[in-house]
Parts: structure tokens; C-alpha cells; sequence
């Protein structure tokens, strides 16, 4: 029961690692938080649905075109908020930069409980729902192709940091912004390149949640605050502490549900990211004594 | 009445404050210099509480005190000032003495609440302190008006006042003449007699040697976290470790035998306006400064700083810690904006451009501190450096001229950045610097925290570099190193150019000493 | 000495005048759905006087206010109905609950550096709190909520009808904002200012970060506390769900918006924030896509908050319409 | 002198400020001589699905009966205010509607929390308020002015076992249920309506609404070998749970209550609803003539098919009608004659009891293809 427990932790676990990602990238790049990461969440799933089956005069693209159009939304919307709710506060204090981005995360909500609807739509599966049995282990090929995607989509962020020399930058520009600036590299693009990757990324994980889920204005709320915890739990701005955070997160969590209560999931959470905060700030991989959050 | 022994404190591998042993009399003046990251404010932080030492003992008045909290050795008579202005902005200036002048009162949250008689007659007696204090110092005129409206002279007045307002036994200052003009200098030494004369005992960190040697009694001099020198002023100045401290140790040595005629450009106007830049010819000028004026918040720091330097120059930027250098780079650099003046590159005026608009003209800062990516690989630091450029070929030729200049880097080419020795990141730097392509570059404190072996190394690679026909302008504190490889030396001191010469000559020069250390 | 008269009637006079300008509505209607969005004002302005002390003037950014408010609300609701004591009792006891709840979010919060960890925290901590209100069924009936809370009574008078609650509340109001306006002005409110701008500076004269710290966390319970049992015996019942992260999120919105470190700040963010989501019903389906852009727009063009763009608004009138002799004082400051 | 000015500015700009704010909520007052409704539900946030189901259901009613010549010779008029499923909101909701909109009734909320949180209001202000939460204290507060138009959560999940262990003969039960005030109340009624057979539920597990991941819990379901699972919760909740119990293998029968036949969380269970059983009021495929009506025309107007909210708000306008046709446009006229009727809706039959419940029976219903369709457990 426990592998059955874990597998399942590991399917969540590789989504939450994808907002954890998006969380991390944009602390360590741009010293900023997007609190309104799940509504970015939410839309890209909405986009690449409509995409998927059509709009208007628009025709149905296949799932693949849609998650394109799903992603490039999402990095979009990154850039807007960047832009508007980041930039702006920037010099205000964080504060101001929550209220803004609280803010956002209304407006998204809102705009598509107007644009689709509160009813949500279903996500047509792309993938068999025949559970595939292994011994006494059931693993649905959904997760599979869950856990796939989400591998892909940090191999692909991976190769773009360390061997582009747009990513080369936006880790650069991470570790001194002003030194950066005198290797000619701008504030401003790496700034909302970093946020339009991030977006990317957090979208992306909307978008292969939702054939698992039901698309719904409301998807993005849970999944940010989960991300959050598992980028603190890995080392918050740390990249390959968000990958870790979140597939332990999902772990935890499922096995704490399956052989404590399932009552207290959500407590568990907190209580992780109470006990990390305080006594290892730093997280599982984040470097000691580094920037302060 | 202080009594410090085997202070030792380390920041990881680095020791900050190395085993220093210092006893303070009680109604002393004691002055504590040395370089920059000789420990100074380490050494403050550790009597005041903010750091915890590694190992050593403090005694303050009898009672041991290493361990005391920051707050609770206010309390016990402790007070300070910081070395960058740190007031509470959003307060009036008599607000912040006052918080200071509550030191010792109990909160008494209940009475306030209530704001009973006793708590109201307490609080006014509390504000009457603050007053007096004000007073005393002589700035009772700006007790209504917010501390960061204040110019920024005063506002190191406010914050010595907010320390005084603790009543203290002992008073730590930390730069307090740091960008003050003479007449404030002149005020604030009367300031600092004054308190001592009124029974508190003062140790004070100063930049400004005539300042503080005419202030203290006794001087201490640290270097690299250890205590070098001790003793009255004018013993502290012939003190020849003292003078190698700040001065350097000697320099490369190769340079005579370069036969530059380094004559003087003609274009160092230490008045102020440049009355003729067109005489010369302006297109003979790879880089000419106008009149600069620079300022950190409310602090001038660049006073009218012209000069002019030739396509192929040498030229070395000495001055004391805090004399503006480094601001000066900024400033051309495009990292800050000047208040008036014009930078002009190759005749092109880059005043106000962003820094990364002035790198695309090949105009290149290796910034104090060497700026290494720590995470990025040597390699994709160097690749950094090239990052406007799109010529593939030509990069990866000069990726390997760069490993060719420093062939340390090549054996490290996969290594992380922050993995590397001091020396190593340095040549790190301005290798990465020389994968731009420059035209003309600038070079801030290469000699920082090296030993000097490796700052005899990198001069010679930043010498063998010009001998290929770049520009360099070179800032040092390291004067006689720098002297030794540049053709032609400036002195900065407190934000002004005031000597200018061929390099050998200022080398040998009274008056540059006189810059560093006083007298 | 201009400033400081300036200064002293924006803290200490102007507060009043907006209470009184509030209290004398009913004169003019004593229309019971405006009576109630008041109301809702009212304790929003307790709440948001709880998250300025915190949060404008102590710096620590709590967004975990709504925790204590469920603290507050389930504290009160739970003696009045279980143990039937009367709200009077009941009042200062959950005030009391809900600062021991903020001794033990404050102490672990000082080990805590820089924003985001403490938002993190604070939602956590309320986050916490929705768990056990939800899952402790049998204390708190779990999710359906306690319901029939008690109105609380004057002599005999029954406080029952919306023109007493709202009289009830704004009274309570008053008393806060008076306390408040001593608490800020005296000693401790220089340390949570002084904390704010510099917490080394702050050392250096003798103010112990960690005291104070909590004190500024455990009075912003406190109120919380006191505008949570409010609203437990005004609605007269009480659900886990009324106490989300939006709540919390309310009371950042309300200082923002009202001006951050300013108590008459605080009344016009609490009352702002109930009145303009009530104007903005007008727009049917339009009404929360209309309110998120104004919150944007608040928070990115209104740095000083609302009531400092009214009193600079002022200056400006009169500027512009009174003789010109008096505008050259204006220099002062 | 100066600062006095600037005193007085100050009070008279706030007073002009806090005037224009009383006229601006004070605005908009109905005067009209039409008979007005208001109704209460989230339009936005977490539950803005089913307010927007019932309010598309009330709409239908008020066209048809407008269609048909209105009430009493005038037309009904619809007044929607969204609660955010928020009690203070609703609260406000409600009071607009009473002091503004001047209506003669409302119906909702759709959640119990804030019907709980308007039922003073409604005392105090005197009108009836056709209520759609299912909590059993909605009926309980000694509000002579409520009428719930929809099967509360003690008569759903009770005769729902009923049905499963004395039709169907099934006994190993297990319930999987949200931790809301819904979830909590039907696994209670489930586990009281076993007691009365002196049987227990196998497993009972629950989930925090919105909830994506559900696989822990499901697996100590599995590992009790149930033959029936219960699923009670939010909508798209129950659907993805529902798949996810296919997906780690469990093959018992599902089963639920009101809601888990609708078209989201038969879509989000995307294939596992196939064959669950359901007792509900109202079920789309109900050959009745009056409900095929309904089906066809509410999927004409909104392009999808009605569900439970929708069948609530349809029928609540249509008691309202009936009562005030009855009655007239007196608020105590409607109440008693609301309580008296007895109307055939597309729920069921609705026959107020003392306390204002209205319906008293279900009818049990199988998905099949996808579809809701009425179940015969004879004609298998």
C-alpha cells in the first residue's frame, strides 16, 4: 500500500513541482513573488481547452498546437503582470507588490468565471483510463504521462538555463543584477523573460492537470499555496529544490492522508511549511545564509 | 573601562577580526583605522552586540559583556553610530532621539493606553531629554522636521545625537565625517570634544586621518583583522607597516622599463570648469570627464571631477578609502547618474546611458569585488562577457586568447565561478571583461583582498594588455602597485582630483601620502 | 511648527471627525442595508486598525488576520451559546484568546526573515486554524457552524435592530481608535515605528526586537479578536468558511488602499472596503472583474493610500482657491 | 489660522464624500408596480457554478410565466445579487434586495452557511425565503417565513440507503465525503439510516473541498473491498474522486446523492460515473412530460442540461407564482398560502410541512451512456 501511495504522491507531486519551479525561478531571478500564479495556472488550462475544441470561427487545433496556445497564453499573462503588478511596486515595498498581484489573481478569476463560465468545463483525456495493474499496484497511465510531461518539461528548463545564452543570462542576472547590466545584459528582459518562463511552466502543469481535474475558474487557488510550500520545503529559489519539494510534498502528503487522517492533508501542509520556516529556512537544498526571502 | 581580549571572529574561512586584544580608558578618545575590510566595523559589531564573537572575551565596566544582546548593551551604556546612515526616516528628528531617550523607561503599556497623568508627565520629560540633546548638539532648529529631509550632514548629526540620547558610557562612532564637507568636519570634531568633555568615552572609526588624528589620543590600526599598531598619532603616521598598509607593498616593477612619455594631459582642472576641451582636439580624447558631479542620496561625492584621457593611455585613479573612486567608475560606467557634468566617449556623449547600452560600445567596468558569477561555470562567465556579441567564430578565438592570457582559467573552465581563489576570480573578471571586446577599459581595485604574489600577477597581465593597445583606467588604494604600471596617476581625495603626474613621480610624491594618511 | 500642527490634526483630530461624520448617517437614512454594509465597515475598521498596528507600523506583514478573527468570532460564539455568558464577558474574553493566538504566531515569527517567509507563516497559521475549525466537530460543529449566537443586551434593551448595532459598533470603534491613537503616539508605538524603519538602529537604542515584536502581533490579535466576536453576535451565526484566506486578504487591501502606518487611514480602508463592493453591484456580472481593477489600480497609483489623497487633494484646493498670502506657508514641511 | 481652513475643507469634503456614498447605495430604489424576486446565490468565487445553475433555472420560470401573461396581470421581475457564498455578503445581498429592490420574496442561497446567516433578516423583515440550502438547521430555527425547496440532506442520504440496502441488498457501505457542512450532514445521515438496520458503514473517508487528489484516502477505501461507495461532496470534487477510485481499482458500485448525476461531475469523472446510482428530486431523463419541458427548453436558453440547482430555482419561482396568484402580493398572504399548496414541480411534489420542508420522497436514477436516466431496479 505504502508503493501504491507513493506513486500516486509522485504523479501530484511532479505537478506541484512545476508551480514550485515557477515559484523559484522568479524569487531567484527577480527577488519577486507571483501570488497570482494559480490563476495563471487556471487560465492556460482554460486557453488550451477552448484551443482544443474550438472557438467561433477559430478552428479545433490538436492537443499538442493547444498546449502551445495554452502555454504562450500563460507566458503572456506573466508578462502583464510583471509589468503592471511587479515592476510599478517594485520601489513601493512588498506590500504593495502582494496587493497588486492579489489583485490579479481576482481579476483572472473573475474574467473567466465571465469569458467560460463558473460551471467548468471537462478536459477531454488524451490518454487511456484503463488503469494499468502492476502486482497489486494499480498506476493510471494519466500519472504516467503526467509524470512524463512534467520530467520533459524540466529537462527542457534545464538545457534553456545552462545552455542557451538567454537562459546563461537569466541566471546571471539571478546572481548580480548590476553585474549583469555590464555585460550588456538588460534588467528588463531577463526580468520578464524570467516571469514569461515561470508562467510557462506553471501553465504547462495547468494544462496536463487538466484532463485529471476539471477545469474551473477556482483549479488555481489550491495549487499555488501547495507549490508554495514545496519551494520552501526545497529551498526557496533554489531550482532543483522546487523539483525535490514538490515531489516530496506530494509524497508526504499522500502518505500522511493514507495512514493518519486524511482530515488533516491540508494541516500536514501548513505544518511542513511552519516546521521548514523555522527551522530550516534555508530549506532541503537552498544554500545556507544565502538571500534573505 | 573596555577590556577586549583574543577577540576572534571568523565568517565562515574568513576571519574578520583576527585575535585583537584592546583596552580603552575611561574618558579616552580613541581613534580606529585601517584599510578597508581591515575589520573595523566587525570589531564595533562585536562590542555592541550585533555579532557574537567566535571565541575572546569583552569586558565593559567590570561585567562581561560577550555575550550581551544588541538592545541590552544599549541599555548597559553602549550606544553607536553606523557607517552608512541608518535613521529612522519616516520619523521628525526629535521623534528619533526621543525613541532613543526612552532607553531606559519600562514600556508601561497599560498607562499609555490609557495615557495616564504620570505616564504623560513621564513621556514629557522623556521628550524635554530628547530636547536637551538636541541642544547640546546644537540642532534643536530641525526638531520637527523628518529625519530623511535633513541634509546629509545633519542627518550624521541626528544619528550621533540619537546615541547620545541613550545616555551612553561609551560611544561608538563609524565613519561619522564620512561625506562631510570641512566646515561640518570642523563642527563635528567640536562635537566629539564636546561629549568626551561631558564624560563619555569615544571610539571612532574614521577614513578622514587629519580628522581623527587630530581627534584621538591614542590609534589603533587594524589590518586584515589584526591589530598592527597602537600609539599616538604622529607615531601611527612614520609607522612603516602602517604606511604599507594603506599604501601597498611595492608593485610590479617592470614598468621602467617602458619608455611612455608620460607627460601630463593638460586636461586635470581642479577648479572646476574645463575652460577649452575643443584646444587639444576632442577626437584625440578616447574618454573626457566634465566637470562630474555625483551624489549618494544627499551626499556629494564627485566634486567637479574633469579629465581627459588618450586613445592607448595607462592611467591609475589612486585615493584614500571613500575618496570617490569607485563612484567615479559608476558614474562613467553608467551604473549611477551624475547630478551635472558630462561624460564623453570617444567624443559620443554616454552621459545617462544604461550600463548596459554603454557596454554595447565597448566601454567595460570590471567592477570592485570582481562581480564573478558564483553559480556560472568559468566558461559561461567568460561567455557572459560576450553576450552582446553574435560572431561565433571570432568568440570562441577569443575564448581561447583568454585561457592563453590566463591559462589557470583553462584548467578551471567547468569549474563554478564562486569555486575560485581570489586571484583566480580576478583574472576571472577581466578576462570575462576582454571577451567584450573592449576599447577602453576600467578597472576597480584588481588588488582587493590578494595576496601579493597574485597582485604583482594580474597587474602584469593588466600591463601585458595594454601592450596590445588597450585603454585602461586603473583604480586603486594599492598606490604604489598601481603607480608602478600606469604611465600616468590622478589622486582623488574626498571627491576631488587634486594631483595629477607622470606615474613615477607621484609614486615618490609627500603629498600623495598626505592623501592617504594625513598629516 | 506648521508640520507638527498638520501632523498632530491628521492623528489625533481627524480620526474623530471621520467617526462622527459616520455616526451622524442615520440622520440622513437610517436605511437598514446601508446600516449593515456600516456595520460590516465598522468592524472592517477594527480589523484593519489591528493589521496597521502589525503591519503599517510594526512592519511584520501578517496575512493571517482572518485566523484571528475566527479565534475572536468562535471564542465568543462558543461562551455565549455553550456556557451562556453575555457578550460583555464574552467580548474581552476572546479578546484575550485571540492574543494568547497571537503570542504563539509572533514568537515564531521573529525567527523569521523578510516578507515572503512571513506571509508564508501567517497564512499558515490561519490556514491551521480553518483546519481544527473544520475538523474539531465537536467543539466547533465543524463545518455547518454554530448558529442562534446570542444578541448582547444593554440593561434590558435586547441590541438587536441594525440602528443599535451600528450605534454598538461604532462606539466600540471609537474606544479602539482612541486607544489606538495613544497606543501609536506613546512610547511602544515609537519602538514598532522604529522596528519598521530600522531593526539594527532600533538595537542600537536599546529597543528588544523580539518584545516588541509580539506585542505588535499579540495587539493586532487582539482586535482582530474583538472585531471577530462582533461579528459572531451580529450575524448571530458563525462557519468556518466566512474566515478564508480572502478575509486576510481584505485587511492588507483595506490598509493599502486606506494608507499604510495610519490610523485615520485604517477607518477610511475599512469603510471604503465594504462600501465599494456595494456600488459596484450595479455592474451585475461586471461587479468583481470592476473590483480586482480597482484594487490594482488603488495599489499601483494611490501610494499613500486614500485619505492622504484626500488631504493632498485639500492642499490643492486650497491652494488653488483661497488667497494667495496664505498658499507661501505652504513651503513648511 | 491656516490649519482651521484646511479643518473645515476637511469636514465638509468627507461629509459631501460620505453623502454621495449614502446616495450612491441609496440609488436605484424600485418604485414600479412589478412583482419583484430577488435571489441570492455566488455568482463568483469558489461555488459560482451553482448559483449559476439555480439563477438560470429562476430565469426560465419568469420567462415562461411572463410568456404566459405574468401573475396576476403583471410580470415578474427577477433581482440577482451574488453572496460570493459569503454569509456577511449574503447578508447584504439580502438586504438590498428587502430595502431596494423591494421584493416580495427570495429565494436561496444555494449554500446553508449563508441561508443560516439570512434567516434573522428574513424574521425581521417579514417575507417568505424559498431556501436551497440542505442543512437540517435551516428548518430548525423556528422561522415561520422559510420554505426549503429542496430535499434536505437527512430525507436524500436516508432513503439513498434505503434504497441500496433494502432494494439493491447491498451491506458492505462505504462513504467518501467533503469535509463541509453538505458532506458532514449526508455521511451523518448515511451512518444514522445504517444504525436503524443496525449496520456501520465499512469506511468513511473524507476530503477538504476542492481537493484534486484524492488517491490516499481511496486507497484505505480499496482496502475495505466495499461494495458500494458513496460520494457526497462538491460536484467536480465527486466526479474527479470518482475516477480516481476507478483508476486505483475499486469496482464497487458508486453511488451519491442530488448532484452527482449532473453534466460537470459526470464529465469530470470522465467514464467512472458509468452505472452509479443517485437519489435525487429532480432527474433530467424523468419521462414526466412537465420535466422534459423543463430539460428541453433550460438547454435551449443555456446549452446545457438542468441539473438539481437548476430544478430548485425553476421550482421555487413557480411556488412563488402560484402562491401570490393565490394569495396576492401580501407577504403573510404568501407565506400561509405557500404552506397550504401542494404543486407538482419537476422535483417532485411539494407539500410544506410545519417546519417548511417541501419535499418528503426521492426517486432513485442510474447514469447510463453518460446520462441520467430513472432507475428501475425490476427491469434490469
Amino acid at each position: 500500500m505504502i508503493i501504491q501511495l507513493i506513486i500516486s504522491g509522485l504523479a501530484i507531486g511532479s505537478v506541484y513541482s512545476l508551480v514550485a519551479l515557477a515559484h523559484s525561478l522568479i524569487w531567484s531571478g527577480v527577488r519577486a513573488v507571483n501570488f497570482a500564479q494559480g490563476e495563471v495556472f487556471m487560465a492556460a488550462a482554460f486557453v488550451a481547452l477552448t484551443a482544443l475544441s474550438g472557438a467561433g470561427r477559430l478552428p479545433a487545433l490538436p492537443f499538442g498546437a493547444a498546449v502551445l496556445v495554452g502555454v504562450v497564453a500563460a507566458s503572456l499573462i506573466g508578462l502583464v503582470i510583471y509589468n503592471v503588478a511587479i515592476r510599478t511596486t517594485s520601489k513601493k515595498g512588498f506590500l504593495y507588490a502582494l496587493g497588486a498581484c492579489i489583485g490579479f489573481s481576482t481579476l483572472l478569476q473573475s474574467s473567466a468565471i465571465l469569458i467560460w463560465g463558473s460551471t467548468g468545463e471537462q478536459f477531454p483525456a488524451q490518454i487511456s483510463m484503463v488503469p494499468l495493474r502492476v502486482g497489486s499496484i494499480f498506476i493510471a497511465p494519466q500519472d504516467l504521462f503526467i509524470m512524463g510531461i512534467s520530467l520533459t518539461a524540466m529537462i527542457i528548463l534545464y538545457f534553456f538555463l545552462s545552455k542557451t545564452r538567454l537562459g546563461t543570462a537569466m541566471r546571471a542576472a539571478a546572481q548580480n543584477r548590476e553585474v549583469a547590466g555590464l555585460m550588456g545584459i538588460s534588467h528588463r528582459l531577463t526580468d520578464s523573460l524570467t516571469f514569461m518562463v515561470a508562467s510557462c511552466l506553471a501553465g504547462l502543469a495547468g494544462i496536463l492537470l487538466a484532463p485529471k481535474f476539471f477545469v474551473t475558474p477556482q483549479m488555481g487557488s489550491m495549487i499555488s499555496s501547495k507549490g508554495f510550500t514545496a519551494a520552501v520545503l526545497g529551498g526557496f529559489g533554489s531550482i532543483p529544490g522546487a523539483v525535490l519539494g514538490g515531489l516530496l510534498l506530494g509524497v508526504l502528503e499522500n502518505i500522511s492522508a493514507g495512514l493518519i487522517s486524511s482530515s488533516y492533508k491540508d494541516a500536514i501542509s501548513f505544518l511542513i511549511m511552519v516546521l521548514i520556516i523555522m527551522f530550516k529556512p534555508e530549506g532541503l537544498l537552498g544554500v545556507k545564509g544565502g538571500r534573505k526571502a | 573601562m573596555l577590556r577586549v581580549q583574543n577577540l576572534t571572529k571568523r565568517f565562515g574561512g574568513l576571519v574578520a577580526v583576527d585575535n585583537i586584544d584592546l583596552h580603552v580608558r575611561e574618558g579616552e578618545i580613541r581613534g580606529l583605522i585601517g584599510p578597508n575590510g581591515s575589520g573595523k566595523t566587525t570589531f564595533f559589531n562585536l562590542i555592541s552586540g550585533f555579532d557574537r564573537a567566535t571565541s575572546g572575551k569583552i569586558e565593559f565596566m567590570g561585567s562581561d559583556i560577550t555575550a550581551g544582546s544588541a538592545h541590552g548593551l544599549a541599555r548597559k551604556g553602549i550606544a553607536r553610530t553606523f557607517q552608512h546612515i541608518d535613521l529612522f526616516k519616516g520619523m521628525t528628528v526629535l521623534e528619533n532621539v526621543t525613541a532613543a531617550a526612552q532607553c531606559h523607561a519600562r514600556p508601561r503599556f497599560w498607562s499609555s493606553l490609557l495615557g495616564t497623568p504620570s505616564v504623560r508627565k513621564e513621556d514629557q520629560a522623556l521628550r524635554n531629554l530628547a530636547m536637551e540633546q538636541l541642544e547640546f548638539v546644537g540642532i534643536a532648529d530641525h526638531a520637527d522636521d523628518l529625519a530623511s529631509s535633513l541634509p546629509y550632514g545633519l542627518q550624521r548629526i541626528v544619528e550621533i545625537t540619537r546615541a547620545l540620547a541613550t545616555r551612553p558610557a561609551l560611544l561608538l562612532l563609524d565613519e561619522p565625517a564620512a561625506g562631510m564637507n570641512p566646515t561640518e568636519k570642523q563642527d563635528l570634531v567640536e562635537l566629539v570634544r564636546r561629549i568626551n568633555a561631558s564624560g563619555v568615552t569615544v571610539i571612532i572609526i574614521e577614513h578622514d586621518m587629519r580628522l581623527v588624528m587630530g581627534l584621538a589620543e591614542t590609534i589603533t590600526v587594524l589590518d586584515s583583522g589584526s591589530k598592527i599598531c597602537e600609539g599616538l598619532p604622529a607615531e601611527v603616521q612614520g609607522n612603516p607597516r602602517v604606511i604599507e598598509s594603506y599604501l601597498g607593498s611595492g608593485g610590479v616593477g617592470k614598468k621602467q622599463t617602458h619608455a611612455y612619455a608620460a607627460e601630463p594631459s593638460g586636461a586635470l582642472d581642479v577648479s572646476g570648469a574645463s575652460q577649452n576641451p575643443a584646444a587639444k582636439g576632442q577626437d584625440s580624447f578616447i574618454l573626457s570627464v566634465d566637470s562630474l558631479n555625483s551624489y549618494y542620496g544627499n551626499v556629494r561625492v564627485l566634486k567637479d571631477i574633469s579629465f581627459k584621457m588618450r586613445e592607448g593611455e595607462f592611467t591609475a585613479l589612486i585615493g584614500a578609502n571613500g575618496a570617490g573612486k569607485t563612484t567615479l567608475l559608476r558614474t562613467i560606467s553608467g551604473m549611477m547618474s551624475p547630478r551635472s557634468g558630462r561624460v564623453l566617449y570617444k567624443g559620443e556623449d554616454i552621459t545617462g546611458l544604461s550600463s548596459d547600452r554603454i557596454v554595447a560600445r565597448n566601454l567595460i567596468y570590471v567592477p570592485e569585488g570582481r562581480g564573478v558569477f558564483p553559480a556560472l561555470s568559468v566558461q559561461e562567465n567568460l561567455m557572459m562577457g560576450a553576450f552582446r556579441r553574435s560572431d561565433k567564430e571570432a568568440i570562441k578565438e577569443d575564448l581561447e586568447y583568454v585561457f592563453g592570457l590566463f591559462p589557470r582559467l583553462k584548467d578551471r573552465r567547468n569549474q563554478k565561478g564562486g569555486s575560485l581563489s581570489g586571484g583566480e576570480q580576478q583574472m576571472l573578471a577581466i578576462g570575462r571583461a576582454v571577451m567584450s571586446r573592449p576599447r577602453l577599459l576600467l578597472l576597480d581595485e584588481p588588488s582587493m583582498g590578494l595576496a601579493p604574489k597574485l597582485v604583482d600577477e594580474v597587474l602584469e597581465t593588466v600591463m601585458n594588455l595594454h601592450d596590445e593597445g588597450l585603454t585602461i583606467l586603473l583604480v586603486e588604494q594599492n598606490a604604489r602597485a598601481a603607480l608602478s604600471v600606469a604611465e600616468r596617476g590622478f589622486v582623488l581625495e574626498v571627491g576631488s582630483l587634486v594631483h595629477e603626474g607622470p606615474a613615477a613621480q607621484l609614486c615618490d610624491d609627500p603629498a600623495v601620502k598626505a592623501a592617504y594618511l594625513g598629516g | 511648527m506648521k508640520a507638527r500642527h498638520h501632523e498632530n490634526f491628521i492623528t489625533h483630530v481627524l480620526p474623530f471627525i471621520l467617526i462622527g461624520v459616520i455616526a451622524l448617517v442615520p440622520l440622513l437614512t437610517r436605511d437598514p442595508y446601508l446600516m449593515h454594509i456600516l456595520v460590516l465597515g465598522g468592524i472592517y475598521v477594527i480589523l484593519a486598525i489591528g493589521m496597521n498596528i502589525i503591519t503599517g507600523y510594526c512592519g511584520q506583514i501578517n496575512l493571517g488576520m482572518a485566523g484571528f478573527f475566527a479565534v475572536g468570532a468562535y471564542t465568543s460564539a462558543l461562551l455565549t451559546t455553550r456556557l451562556s455568558l453575555s457578550f460583555w464577558l464574552a467580548l474581552p474574553t476572546s479578546a484575550l484568546v485571540a492574543g494568547v493566538a497571537g503570542v504563539l504566531v509572533g514568537v515564531p515569527a521573529l525567527k523569521v526573515r523578510g516578507g515572503v517567509y512571513l506571509v508564508l507563516i501567517t497564512t499558515s497559521f490561519a490556514g491551521i486554524v480553518q483546519v481544527i475549525l473544520n475538523q474539531w466537530v465537536s467543539l466547533t460543529k465543524g463545518p455547518m457552524g454554530i448558529v442562534g449566537i446570542p444578541a448582547p443586551a444593554i440593561g434590558n434593551v435586547l441590541i438587536y435592530e441594525r440602528i443599535h448595532w451600528f450605534y454598538l459598533t461604532y462606539a466600540i470603534v471609537a474606544v479602539i481608535v482612541f486607544l489606538a491613537i495613544r497606543l501609536v503616539g506613546s512610547r511602544i508605538g515609537r519602538s514598532f515605528v522604529a522596528l519598521r524603519e530600522s531593526e539594527t538602529s532600533a538595537q542600537s537604542i536599546g529597543i528588544s526586537p523580539a518584545f516588541y515584536k509580539v506585542l505588535a502581533f499579540v495587539c493586532s490579535a487582539v482586535l482582530a479578536g474583538i472585531a471577530g466576536s462582533i461579528y459572531a453576535h451580529y450575524m448571530t451565526t458563525i462557519s468556518p468558511d466566512a474566515f478564508g484566506f480572502n478575509l486576510s486578504v481584505l485587511a492588507l487591501i483595506m490598509i493599502v488602499v486606506g494608507g499604510i502606518g495610519s490610523i485615520p487611514g485604517s477607518i477610511v480602508g475599512g469603510v471604503a472596503l465594504a462600501l465599494f463592493p456595494e456600488w459596484l453591484r450595479a455592474l451585475g456580472p461586471y461587479q468583481s472583474v470592476a473590483y480586482a481593477a480597482g484594487i490594482i489600480l488603488a495599489v499601483v497609483f494611490l501610494p499613500k493610500g486614500l485619505l492622504m489623497m484626500g488631504v493632498d487633494a485639500v492642499q490643492l484646493i486650497r491652494k488653488w482657491f483661497l488667497a494667495p498670502d496664505e498658499t507661501s506657508e505652504k513651503e513648511v514641511s | 489660522m491656516a490649519t482651521k481652513k484646511s479643518l473645515r475643507i476637511l469636514i465638509l469634503l468627507a461629509v459631501v464624500l460620505v453623502i454621495a456614498a449614502v446616495v450612491i447605495v441609496s440609488q436605484m430604489s424600485r418604485t414600479k408596480s412589478e412583482i419583484v424576486i430577488g435571489v441570492v446565490g455566488a455568482r463568483t468565487g469558489d461555488n459560482a457554478a451553482l448559483g449559476e445553475k439555480q439563477a438560470n433555472g429562476a430565469k426560465l420560470a419568469v420567462e415562461e410565466i411572463n410568456a404566459n401573461g405574468g401573475v396576476r396581470g403583471t410580470e415578474l421581475v427577477l433581482a440577482l445579487e451574488d453572496s460570493q457564498g459569503l454569509p456577511a455578503q449574503a447578508v447584504a445581498c439580502l438586504d438590498k434586495l428587502i430595502y431596494r429592490e423591494n421584493v416580495l420574496a427570495v429565494i436561496g442561497d444555494c449554500q446553508s452557511s449563508p441561508t443560516l446567516a439570512m434567516l434573522p433578516v428574513i424574521a425581521k423583515a417579514e417575507i417568505p425565503l424559498l431556501a436551497h440550502g440542505t442543512s437540517l438547521s435551516i428548518t430548525q430555527q423556528n422561522n415561520p417565513w422559510v420554505f426549503r425547496t429542496r430535499a434536505n440532506d437527512v430525507v436524500k442520504f436516508s432513503s439513498l440507503v434505503g434504497f441500496l440496502v433494502g432494494e439493491m441488498n447491498y451491506s458492505k457501505i462505504a462513504v467518501f465525503h467533503d469535509s463541509a457542512d453538505y458532506g458532514i450532514g449526508g455521511a451523518d445521515a448515511i451512518i444514522g439510516g445504517l444504525a436503524e438496520r443496525s449496520m456501520d458503514v465499512v469506511a468513511n473517508e473524507s476530503w477538504t473541498p476542492g481537493d484534486k487528489d484524492f488517491s490516499s484516502q481511496l486507497i484505505n477505501i480499496r482496502n475495505t473491498k466495499p461494495d458500494v461507495v458513496i460520494f457526497i461532496g462538491p460536484m467536480v470534487d465527486m466526479g474527479l474522486a470518482m475516477k480516481q477510485a476507478r483508476q486505483i481499482g475499486i469496482e464497487a458500485q458508486f453511488a451519491g446523492g442530488a448532484g452527482i448525476e449532473s453534466e460537470t461531475t459526470v464529465g469530470a469523472a470522465a467514464g467512472a460515473a458509468e452505472g452509479l446510482i443517485f437519489a435525487a428530486g429532480f432527474i433530467s431523463s424523468n419521462p414526466d412530460s412537465k420535466v422534459q419541458s423543463f430539460v428541453s427548453s433550460f438547454e435551449e436558453h443555456f446549452g446545457y442540461k438542468p441539473d438539481d440547482f437548476a430544478a430548485t430555482g425553476y421550482d421555487s419561482i413557480y411556488l412563488l407564482a402560484a402562491a401570490i396568484e393565490e394569495a396576492g402580493t401580501d407577504p403573510a398572504d404568501i407565506r400561509d398560502a405557500l404552506a397550504n399548496l401542494e404543486y407538482q414541480g419537476v422535483e417532485g411534489t411539494f407539500d410544506f410541512d410545519s417546519v417548511g420542508e417541501g419535499l418528503h420522497t426521492m426517486a432513485y436514477g442510474k447514469v447510463a451512456n453518460g446520462v441520467p436516466t430513472y432507475f428501475d431496479p425490476n427491469n434490469q
